[in-house]
């Protein structure tokens, strides 16, 4: 078969031969992709900002799916990597499909995307764009997000920036880990995580669920099916959260509970409310509700919030200029901090 | 005459069965009122008397379950007797509310509304004006083609489904993902969950109307079943007829989609329910009808919110439970179709 | 005078005249026979008399009234109609499907109450269907169909009442007691017209017979002048004898050979 | 023999009873008239012998197979069936339902061929409908229809040819000619058999009466035997006379008064 | 004969627009390959010659176009005839190949599939038995019920789909709304964007096995649109035709849909089409029928691929454009329906 071999050709076959390197992508196909890429497509959403934090810049990025755009609309990169700001995001569509015909006339250097897009990979292959996939199960993962931010830092001759993200990580997870047996069941508060207005929580099957459990707190939603349910309000009645958590899926915000302004609930005799326990999760270069580079600020962030006299050997403002210092190079300033916090 | 009788019977059989419904669905839910309780939330709100000192059970009654509650009548017997309308004008039994394109034109409403990051009141309004506008361009292209038949007319309105349904794609396609495309989704499963009682009480003047004047007109909607022409000698002026029912039958769904979300499947077989139960009648099928609507979406919709922690989307329960109780239905009556 | 056409003609295609010229007039108590071959357009001619179908040409007074000025209503109340072919779509019962003539009578909003029912169950007994009254319109034979159609009408109680083809599928016996029953219903003052494939039903109703043939041509007159050996003959293109038989104390249609 | 009905009687429900204990058999080129009074069972009886609803009690036999035991297909090439009521849904061709009648000839996967459209049109000229070929069928008179349907069952060719009231919507001429044609099927070698509300047409094709009274009785014989004033009178339940009229040399029957 | 000229004269002119729009789809697209390279890759594909050397253009006119132009003329012409078949034996022009819960079987397969997180193959073979499996259940509700009336079995088709779509709204509640939701939705939305010759290659022979046989029964069909009592009584053996054409067009609607995700509206509207064009005579509507379904879903894709950059869903575009053209048909013909 005449395209097995060329499979290994990429496009523009101008260039020298020896400007090639091979990447082992999650499906274990051996890509060969240019030494030195300058032009990449990314479908998966949180990529965007790793790229950033692994590259320090976007202006490799070529083409995204639409919603790393938006998400990047709504985050500090639009500050950050001003150069990101009028990428593509025709060729591909929200459910990460590519029109494989019309990204040809880009000629990127690579695509990447999740492994489970075999037949987006195939017809890559078919037309000699290479294709690097990556673990989707990254999106409730940590250890497989970790496995893809080795393969983007190998794309970009970044291994060791890539390798530090991922240490950082792993030291962090160990911290909260090395703490669990001192965390009394009863002294654990009541968490609830709400993803939209529909009342999606947080259940059993989520990223987010072992995130709070992992910081001491109790998911009260733990027992509910799936990763984001959708709960009815009188159950949010019974279980009566002490602390509440609004994503960034949703532009709800604390003070809707407060005032009870949302249709259909009524928040008025919440634990949470009364206390005013509402807690928006913040957005850095990305919303923290999915794992991304900055899921380690966020098991801070939260561990502050729910067991604040156990995890008191950080502090996270500082923890969190010094990631934003030593990952993104950028100083922080004290509004932008503020304003990630919600404050 | 023994066969009013049997009408009686059915008719006052139902009707407890719905008043014992509402009771049931006010008592029932994930967080545990007493049904003493309940009793003294209600007669202190109705007679606006001190009551109870639970401010949670009294919230969990009056402002999560009576607003569901009355939504869930307004909605099925809306759906259940303009299907029944539709079914007779058509005369065909297979028709649904759908018919004419009025549920795909108010999905199309909404997301508009959604995608326009409108808020709830913005999103029931874009529903019901799309739903209408979807009817009135159904309507619309018999005209243009100077054919007034039937046939055209239910053409049109798979027409404009369809057109509909692409338009829904693309703002499916333009949405944001996470909060405008959950938003149109969780519509079209249909939810009574948020519903309060302005949202009860803005529909409620319009579904008033409109049952009204098609109960009073469901004795000529028996005559128009006899075809257009044999319908017209009888004195009966087809045109006039089927424009008012087409245009209260579309009020009713329209409005009642709008506080709810798309609801499937209610509108095709409550009617047939009844009209296994009490014969072909309108007249009769009318009324019971509209009860088994309002007894049915009753139930689902306190099913969807006791039966498991998670709040399920009407559409689910619909169809698991209406499907096997309807085939139960077929299987005991073994009706001659 | 109740019914009067000037000049009626219609085509469904211009190369094809269905009927052109038609000229007639009826008084209270009339009955007209329309007799003609099959597809000459008698259907066709009550359509247009029903305003079911306009005219091409000419035009219909009814008690001086031209029928394009009147609402359905209007007409309904003044012309009853039986169709050739009924087809049900829903098992009414056949008390539901007589009643449905009060219609026109009642109010928009209206539905018949038990006094319009038992004026109802007196007409079907006049039928004699009165045993039928709860069994499904689509579970009784053709013949008692026919027979609900009539009461319907009955019920409309109208000036004017139009059948297409009444005795169509009715056994001999009810033949002979719906034309008893059109020369009773003249008798009580409506008009009545009428499509008949038998012209026996004309000689024995003997009043008004108007004849349309294959080339659209229409004639209208006595019974008595129109129904001959010769027009018929002519019309429906093969040799017919009517000889008077003393037993009926009548002229007899007969077909020769 | 071609037909033979033994001890048959069919019920809807169980109080009551359509007919009971009919028992006749015809041979070839015999016709069989069957009268009755509306509602008596004529249609239903039609029904059994065409194996559409199965006898409560008794046997017909098809050339002496039972004819339980027979397919679709098998009684399709001895029996043709005319309905009493047909009612189109699509607009085929008045060729094109017509040629359906072929149905039972062709093998399974095959469709007519030129040759079969000609044997069509050959018969469609025979029913003088062949002008109407090109027509939708669902846009012509009642009685085209009428002689469209008899038309698809002579192009079906079986041994047997049912009718149910074949002439109930045809002209008094489309009706001798359909008696005539009758008469010459069954010269042709064809069993005929057919309901009718003309006694007439009886005595005219002079073979075999069967008559189905309202309480289920059943009388079959010659029909110069069956055919009488004191039989029709009773059955149809009125005064009915047979003068013998010189002019077209056969006994006419009427009603009296 | 005047009249099978006309139809032998509209099957030359749409057999050329069909072949036209093959040789187009295959020319045109985001990427620029000029038609005499086209033409060149074409050649030297068939005559397995070495042709041109330009390889990317030769991978975008095998690899990518190709099996799309494939899979839509199977698609197309396998809802087509399936349509016109079921609206054949189910004597009514308002049936699509839906009736009996074909699609919304396959979409519950399909769901499940990539709920279990299977791959392409797997969601394939999914939703064809997804397919079989509802249309099974549909059949067997009548068998139980010991009523074969095809009322019936449309009722059936009815609660069979009700149930389905209760599922699929299972699913899409229990899936992941980042993923699993979005590719379901997707799929529901129909693509031939990812269709391989393989798949193709996998569904061919159904595709052919059943289109033969339909085509092969469609005077057959004719006759059962008399109704059941005349078509019997004709000699036509009603429940064994029947379920030919049930399982041969379930087959199809499967096949196809399990390549493409479901795609509305094409299996009601062609046949329709079709009926307009040559009358209502199956031996002419089923050829004509798949035909136009295959010139309308090649047209449709390849406007999906080249109108945007981006892939654009079948569904949006069906309707966007099938909506307007049924509707100029329409007034063109001014037909009497
Ligand atoms: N809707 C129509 N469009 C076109 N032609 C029609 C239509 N209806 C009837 N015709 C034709 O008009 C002619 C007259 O039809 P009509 O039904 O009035 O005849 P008729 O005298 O009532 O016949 P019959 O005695 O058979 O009932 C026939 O040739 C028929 O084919
Ligand atoms: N499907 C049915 N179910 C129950 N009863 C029926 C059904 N069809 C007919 N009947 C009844 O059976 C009797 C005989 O009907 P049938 O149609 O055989 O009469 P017929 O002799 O053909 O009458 P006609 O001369 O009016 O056509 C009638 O009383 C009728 O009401
Ligand atoms: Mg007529
Ligand atoms: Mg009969």
């Amino acid at each position: 078969n005449d395209n097995a071999d060329q499979g290994t050709e990429p496009v523009g076959q101008a260039d020298d031969q020896s400007e090639f390197k091979t990447v082992v992508d999650v499906l274990g196909r051996e890509v060969e992709v240019k030494n030195e890429i300058n032009s990449m497509v990314v479908t998966p959403v949180p990529y965007g900002s790793i790229i950033y934090a692994i590259d320090g810049t976007m202006e490799k990025i070529v083409a995204v799916n639409p919603d790393v755009k938006s998400e990047y609309e709504k985050s500090l990169l639009s500050t950050l990597a001003p150069e990101f700001a009028d990428v593509s995001v025709d060729y591909v569509s929200t459910d990460f499909t590519v029109n494989v015909e019309a990204l040809l006339n880009l000629k990127p250097d690579v695509v990447v995307l999740w492994h489970v897009q075999e037949d987006d990979i195939r017809k890559l292959e078919q037309v000699n764009i290479p294709a690097v996939a990556l673990d989707q199960g990254g999106g409730s993962n940590l250890e497989k997000t970790r496995d893809n931010i080795e393969i983007i830092g190998k794309l970009l001759n970044k291994e060791q920036q890539a390798e530090n993200l991922n240490q950082y990580n792993i030291d962090v997870e160990d911290y909260f880990t090395a703490k669990q047996d001192q965390i009394a069941e009863n002294e654990k508060p009541k968490v609830l995580y709400i993803r939209d207005k529909n009342l999606a929580v947080a259940a059993g099957g989520s990223f987010n669920r072992q995130l709070i459990e992992l910081t001491g707190g109790i998911n009260v939603a733990a027992g509910v099916k799936g990763s984001w349910t959708g709960v009815s309000m009188e159950e949010v009645l019974n279980w009566n959260p002490e602390i509440i958590y609004l994503s960034n899926f949703d532009s709800f915000q604390p003070e809707d509970l407060y005032n009870n302004t949302i249709e259909g609930h009524d928040w008025s005799q919440i634990d949470a409310v009364k206390n005013k326990r509402v807690y928006k999760t913040p957005v850095g270069i990305i919303r923290w509700d999915a794992p991304c580079a900055e899921t380690p600020l966020f098991m801070k962030w939260l561990g502050q919030i729910q067991q604040p006299e156990l995890f008191n050997d950080y502090v996270l403002d500082e923890d969190i200029r010094n990631f934003y210092k030593e990952f993104l190079s950028y100083d922080l300033t004290e509004q932008e901090l503020n304003k990630m916090l919600n404050r | 005459m023994k066969v009013n009788n049997e009408y009686r019977n059915v008719f006052i059989v139902i009707s407890i069965v719905f008043i014992a419904g509402i009771i049931i669905s006010l008592s029932v839910g994930r967080y545990v009122v007493s049904f003493s309780e309940v009793v003294r939330i209600l007669v202190s709100f109705i007679f606006q008397t001190e009551g109870t000192q639970d401010l949670v059970a009294q919230g969990v009654v009056l402002n999560l379950r009576l607003p569901r509650v009355l939504g869930a009548i307004l909605v099925g017997s809306s759906l259940a007797i303009s299907g029944a309308c539709y079914q007779g004008v058509f005369k065909n039994q297979l028709v649904s509310p759908d018919i004419l394109g009025v549920s795909s034109g108010a999905t199309v409403g909404a997301a508009i509304a959604i995608l326009l990051g409108g808020d709830r009141f913005m999103i029931q309004i874009g529903a019901f004006l799309g739903g209408i506008a979807a009817v009135l361009l159904t309507m619309m292209i018999p005209k243009l083609l100077k054919n007034t038949s039937t046939m055209l007319l239910v053409l049109s309105g798979i027409i404009v489904g369809g057109l509909m349904g692409s338009i829904i794609g693309i703002i499916k396609f333009l949405a944001d993902p996470d909060e405008q495309l959950a938003e149109i989704v969780y519509w079209q499963m249909g939810s009574l969950a948020k519903v309060n009682l302005p949202d009860v009480l803005g529909i409620l003047p319009i579904v008033v109307i409109a049952t009204v004047i098609l109960l009073s007109l469901s004795w000529r909607i028996n005559i128009l079943t006899l075809g257009d022409q044999e319908a017209q000698l009888s004195g009966v002026n087809v045109k006039m007829i089927r424009s008012i029912v087409i245009i209260c039958a579309t009020m009713l769904t329209a409005s009642s989609v709008s506080i709810s979300g798309t609801i499937g499947w209610l509108g095709l077989v409550i009617p047939h329910l009844a009209r296994i139960l009490i014969g072909p009648d309108n007249v009769k099928v009318f009324p019971i009808s509209l009860l088994l609507g309002s007894i049915f979406l009753v139930t689902i919709d306190t099913l969807a919110r006791v039966l498991t922690t998670a709040e399920l989307p009407l559409s689910i329960l619909t169809g698991l439970i209406g499907a096997p109780f309807y085939f139960w239905i077929l299987s005991r009556q073994r009706v001659r179709l | 005078m109740i019914l009067k056409v000037e000049n009626l003609s219609y085509y469904y295609d211009k190369s094809k005249i269905i009927f052109k010229n038609a000229n007639f007039s009826l008084h209270k108590g009339d009955i007209l026979t329309i007799l003609g071959p099959n597809g000459a357009g008698k259907s066709t001619m009550l359509n247009c008399l029903t305003n079911v179908l306009k005219p091409k040409s000419g035009q219909i007074l009814i008690e001086g009234q031209n029928i394009v000025n009147m609402n359905f209503n209007e007409i309904a109340r003044k012309i009853g109609y039986v169709p050739q072919i009924h087809i049900p779509t829903f098992g009414f019962t056949v008390t539901e499907f007589v009643t449905m003539g009060l219609a026109p009578k009642v109010g928009l909003f209206a539905k018949p109450t038990k006094k319009d029912i038992l004026i109802a169950e007196k007409i079907m007994d006049k039928m004699e269907i009165y045993h039928l009254r709860n069994k499904p319109y689509t579970q009784i034979s053709g013949g008692e169909r026919q027979k609900a159609t009539i009461a319907k009408v009955l019920v409309q109680d109208p000036k004017i009442i139009i059948l297409d083809e009444p005795t169509a599928h009715l056994d001999f016996g009810n033949q002979h007691k719906t034309v008893g029953l059109v020369r009773d219903l003249a008798k009580e003052g409506y008009t009545v017209i009428m499509t008949t494939h038998q012209p026996n039903h004309a000689i024995m109703l003997d009043s008004h017979t108007a004849i349309i043939n294959s080339q659209g041509e229409f004639l209208f007159g006595k019974t008595r002048d129109i129904v001959s050996e010769g027009i018929l003959s002519n019309m429906y293109g093969m040799a017919i004898k009517m000889p008077y038989v003393d037993e009926i104390q009548q002229r007899v249609v007969c077909a020769t050979g």
